[in-house]
């Protein structure tokens, strides 16, 4: 555990979770998402808890962030919010 | 105020960004307009409780907890210092939060499968006019 | 194979499941027998254990066998508070069960395996929450059932009802995440998962259970489990949720998913934290009665308000469970509250299943979704109309029926912890209730002419004539549920005493716990 | 407006109450603390057993893989209940089975698939091409190596599940599913659950506990229950992969193309 880029990384999580949802564009959004899971998995890793890094990783990262996009490409990119 | 930032903050930061986190994803889900951004707020939700739980497993200075092939046989014949918990994460809220993260995309799967039909049905994914299109179909029942 | 029967109940379904996934998706004549085998299978264990905890007491089985240290493993745990619950969601599920035989998915007939896997995976989310002594695998197992709700509730064809999953979804995953983050709390002060772990640290470490941390802990337990529950200010998902969900979906979800969330309460309340130590370091427990007499005054005015019959039993339900949390919080020395709540438990469960059962056939077999369409009914169906009778008559109160001496527990309660209010509000919501339940007598047995039905059921081509009222029961298939639930309502209310002697063991119990485990 | 002041003060009174508590947390990264070593003057915690005698019991020398699927197991199972119920559910929700809006436009696929109109989906595809077979390679490994380094049941199934998923997106959902088709992912998830509940289910007839995989020690002729354990927690992980790949895959497969099956993004 380094505390250093233990706080660089939390700093930029909120920064991606506010981005990710004040974004118009819900295709950005979703981006945004995926960017978020990835920085919360190199948390993970940063932590120690491999297996949960690597879980995050296929699924945080890869896996929801195709599921919104498969919707949002159903559905409508454009949002009010 | 700085005693209590040295005091109360430090040395559980970690904690503090998780409550942030949280209640950033708390006030989407509550208050954005958009399905699928209230489903992005409640994916960060369930995000800030893996990072309580993963938190409170870390010791400083430990290692991931996967034990060393040596220091586990030297264990099994009876050196008792061979593994020092200390020097090793603490595995069970890794355990959990895997559980947790499996709970959560298959929560967010059928939430993109309902988000999907309520725009088949109604033709939009923005809450205040899907509550208007249902109240158009009461009046007319 | 005794030794095993608690974790046998939730096997019975699993496997059930599988077996529908496996062979039941080419041949849907496969899914009912299985699914009705799988049931009665775990009836069968579900007896079985009351059995066992009626002549030995508190059951604990050590799944993967780690016995010591305690809470190194899971531990499955049925004592007297649990083991009747079982018996009773095994009964309701078997009641639906028999009452979905021709209409599972309703709208795609091709949906019915998936319909019955869902239905079963219920089942083993149901009987996992109850029999389980480990924090975390009930919020895995609130998970399961959860995910299955939403898909039973959204698996009809109305527009409404995808909606009404949604809002469902968003409402008990919050839930449920407050519930994770309680559990999370507790880890982090306690070091351990173990119901019974947890409890012992908390009756032995004075400045610990006074503690912020597990204060909070238990505050964000109960708001999770209450929204579970639709308790008065969480309830906001309930009423569509039910009221648009297919028939045979309501007639499980409505009888026993709010009813296991109370009993999650009361697990988390005498054997986690211990009534001795809420008593001590909880303040705002009255505060909680109160709230529940707001929930009991709000759910009996909106039922008064609505027009559907489905709509008001699920306001119904809103009401009842106030009883319950109320009845719970009582506090009252002897403990009649907590022993009402369990009881009641039971008691709705046959209730409410008694009543969306005849409500679903209703709506089916009589176009009738309004309270005035009604009229006509006991001419049309007097079988279905007496269980639906019986039905109400419970939630009225009425002696024999058990929902009288579930009030008489919560009642005695009350008196004996001094809390009259509560005692008016229960008395009052009765009171709408007989309101409620005999102006539906009066349209359906007063009720000139059965109303021409208009397109409220799915079949009912057939009843457009308005001539003079031929008999048309429901099919075997739904009756016969139906007047097995009334029956049941009936029976239950008769074998009061013997049910609470064996419930107040249980309580008794774990209250001797607490004063050895100091 | 009412939401976003509803949702303020909501999240202003939840916050405060979980700040309250957090002062009186253990501070970050103390080894001491509950959660990792025990309440102070109580038993020790269950990690701290973990940590020294996991190996010991199960020859697994990734603990979050031991505890995942023996100690803790009976979790597990219900964490694969709970990814077969999204499945099912999500197949009862968005599936269409019967052909709503017959013959509508041709296929878009059929019309698109021009060499001159798309060349990038043939270096794309090529590219695919070569990686899905690595992906599945590595996500086997991780499987199976789930014992000794990171990884497992559900990280190798979500892998295996995401290269199906890159042939959909790559080439089209038509390939994908002409390799993994609808009856054939349903019946593989019911089979994972069926060997995990199955691996956890056998030592019941042999006369112990549920999940105590010890007792298939005869049964795999190990030497001792160790190993036995260890084996038993492979074989769990198998039907967890099973069960994650087919539905990771289902889902996206009704996602992309609103339960259709046809067409795709």
């Amino acid at each position: 555990m380094i505390v250093t880029f233990d706080i660089i990384i939390l700093v930029f999580l909120v920064i991606a979770a506010i981005i990710s949802l004040s974004v118009k564009d819900l295709l950005a959004a979703a981006m945004v998402f995926g960017i978020y899971g990835f920085l919360i998995c190199l948390l993970w890793a940063e932590m120690g808890a491999v297996d949960v890094a690597f879980t995050e990783a296929t699924v945080g990262a890869g896996v929801s962030t195709v599921l919104i996009i498969a919707t949002i490409l159903n559905t409508r990119r454009r949002s009010t919010d | 105020m700085e005693a209590f930032f040295k005091e109360a903050v430090v040395p559980h930061f970690n904690f503090w960004i998780y409550v942030i986190i949280m209640m950033i994803g708390l006030w989407s889900v509550i208050a954005k307009n958009n399905l699928i951004k209230k489903l992005i707020g409640l994916s960060i939700f369930q995000t800030a409780i893996l990072l309580l739980y993963v938190s409170l497993g870390v010791k400083e200075g430990a290692s991931i907890p996967i034990i060393d092939h040596h220091a586990a046989e030297r264990s099994l014949v009876g050196d008792a210092g061979a593994i020092n918990p200390d020097l090793i994460a603490n595995p069970v809220p890794h355990v959990l939060m895997l559980t947790a993260i499996v709970v959560g995309v298959a929560t967010l799967g059928v939430a993109l499968a309902l988000c999907q039909m309520i725009y088949k049905d109604f033709g939009t994914l923005e809450e205040d006019e899907v509550l208007q299109k249902i109240k158009a179909l009461h009046d007319d029942v | 194979m005794s030794d095993h029967l608690p974790v046998l109940v939730l096997l019975a379904p699993l496997f059930g499941a599988i077996a529908i996934g496996l062979f039941g998706m080419r041949d849907h004549r496969v899914c009912l027998p299985v699914v009705l085998s799988a049931l009665v299978l775990s009836l069968c264990c579900a007896i079985g254990i009351v059995l066992k905890v009626h002549a030995g007491g508190t059951l604990d089985y050590f799944v993967a066998g780690w016995k010591a240290p305690r809470g190194i493993g899971i531990v499955l745990r049925a004592d007297a508070i649990n083991s009747p619950i079982l018996v009773v969601i095994a009964i309701v599920a078997i009641l639906a069960a028999v009452f979905t035989v021709r209409h599972a998915g309703e709208r795609d007939t091709e949906k019915t395996p998936h319909f019955y896997i869902l239905f079963l995976l219920l089942c083993v989310g149901l009987f996992g929450i109850t029999i389980t002594g480990d924090a975390f695998n009930v919020f895995v197992l609130i998970e399961v059932t959860a995910l299955t709700s939403y898909g039973l509730i959204a698996i009809g064809g109305s527009k409404r009802c995808k909606v009404a999953a949604f809002h469902y979804l968003i409402m008990g995953t919050v839930g449920a995440s407050f519930y994770l983050i309680g559990v999370g709390y507790l880890y982090l002060k306690l070091g351990s998962l173990n119901m019974q772990d947890i409890h012992t640290i908390l009756a032995s470490n004075e400045s610990l259970a006074d503690s912020r941390a597990i204060r909070t802990a238990f505050v964000f337990i109960l708001v999770g489990i209450w929204t579970k529950m639709a308790f008065f200010p969480l309830h906001g998902w309930l009423p569509n949720a039910y009221s648009y969900s297919p028939s045979g979906s309501a007639a499980i979800l409505a009888p026993l998913v709010t009813k296991v969330s109370v009993y999650v309460m009361v697990r988390m309340m005498v054997s986690v934290f211990g009534l001795d130590h809420l008593e001590a370091n909880v303040e705002w427990g009255h505060f909680v009665v109160w709230l529940a007499i707001i929930a009991i005054a709000a759910g009996s005015t909106m039922a008064l308000a609505q027009r559907e019959i489905k709509k008001m039993l699920c306001c119904l339900i809103i009401a009842e469970v106030g009883y319950m949390v109320g009845g719970a919080w009582l506090g009252d020395p002897q403990r009649w509250g907590l022993t009402g709540t369990v009881y009641h438990i039971l008691a709705d469960a046959l209730m409410t299943s008694c009543l969306f059962l005849a409500a679903g056939a209703f709506a089916k077999w009589h176009g009738a979704a309004k309270l005035e369409d009604l009229s006509g009914l006991f001419r049309k169906m007097p079988l279905a109309a007496t269980g639906f009778v019986v039905g109400g008559l419970a939630i009225i109160g009425v002696p024999p029926t058990c929902g009288f001496y579930s009030k008489f527990y919560l009642i005695r309660g009350a008196i004996e912890a001094g809390h009259w209010v509560y005692v008016a509000a229960l008395l009052a919501s009765s009171l709408v209730n007989a309101v409620l339940f005999f102006r539906i007598f009066e349209i359906a047995y007063f009720g000139k002419n059965p109303v021409e039905s208009h397109g409220h059921g799915d079949d009912h081509g057939h009843d457009h004539e308005s001539e003079p009222v031929v008999r048309r029961e429901p099919p075997l298939h739904a009756l016969i549920p139906l007047l097995a639930a009334a029956a049941l309502v009936i029976l239950l209310g008769l074998c009061n005493g013997t049910v609470v002697e064996f419930i107040r063991t249980g309580l008794i119990e774990t209250a001797t716990v607490v004063s050895t485990g100091r | 407006m009412k939401a976003k002041i509803f949702a303020s003060i909501a999240v202003t009174i939840t916050g405060a109450i979980l700040l309250y508590a957090v002062t009186d947390f253990p501070n970050f990264g103390d080894p001491r603390s509950p959660a990792n070593a025990g309440v102070e003057g109580g038993s020790s915690s269950a990690s701290l057993y973990y940590i020294e005698n996991t190996y010991r019991d199960t020859k697994v020398p990734n603990l979050v893989t031991a505890i995942l699927a023996d100690y803790r197991g009976y979790d597990t199972l219900f964490e694969t209940v709970v990814i077969f119920t999204a499945g099912m559910a999500i197949f009862a929700i968005l599936r269409v089975l019967r052909n709503e809006d017959a013959p509508s436009a041709p296929d878009p696929e059929s019309t698109n698939r021009t060499i001159d109109g798309d060349h990038h989906r043939i270096i794309v595809g090529i590219t695919c091409r070569i990686a899905v077979p690595l992906v599945q390679i590595f996500a086997l490994y991780v499987v199976a190596h789930g014992h000794h380094s990171p990884g497992g049941g559900f990280q190798g199934g979500v892998m295996l599940g995401a290269s199906f998923i890159l042939i959909a997106l790559s080439g089209s959902l038509r390939d994908a599913l002409a390799r993994f088709s609808e009856a054939s992912y349903i019946r593989l998830a019911s089979l994972g659950i069926l060997i995990y509940a199955g691996v956890a289910f056998l030592p019941l007839v042999f006369g112990r506990n549920f999940v105590d995989y010890g007792a298939l020690r005869g049964l795999l002729g190990t030497e001792g229950e160790e190993m036995a354990r260890s084996h038993g927690i492979f074989g769990v992980e198998l039907g967890v992969a099973f069960t994650v790949m087919s539905v990771m895959f289902a889902i996206f497969a009704n996602l992309s193309t609103r339960g259709r099956l046809k067409g795709g993004l």
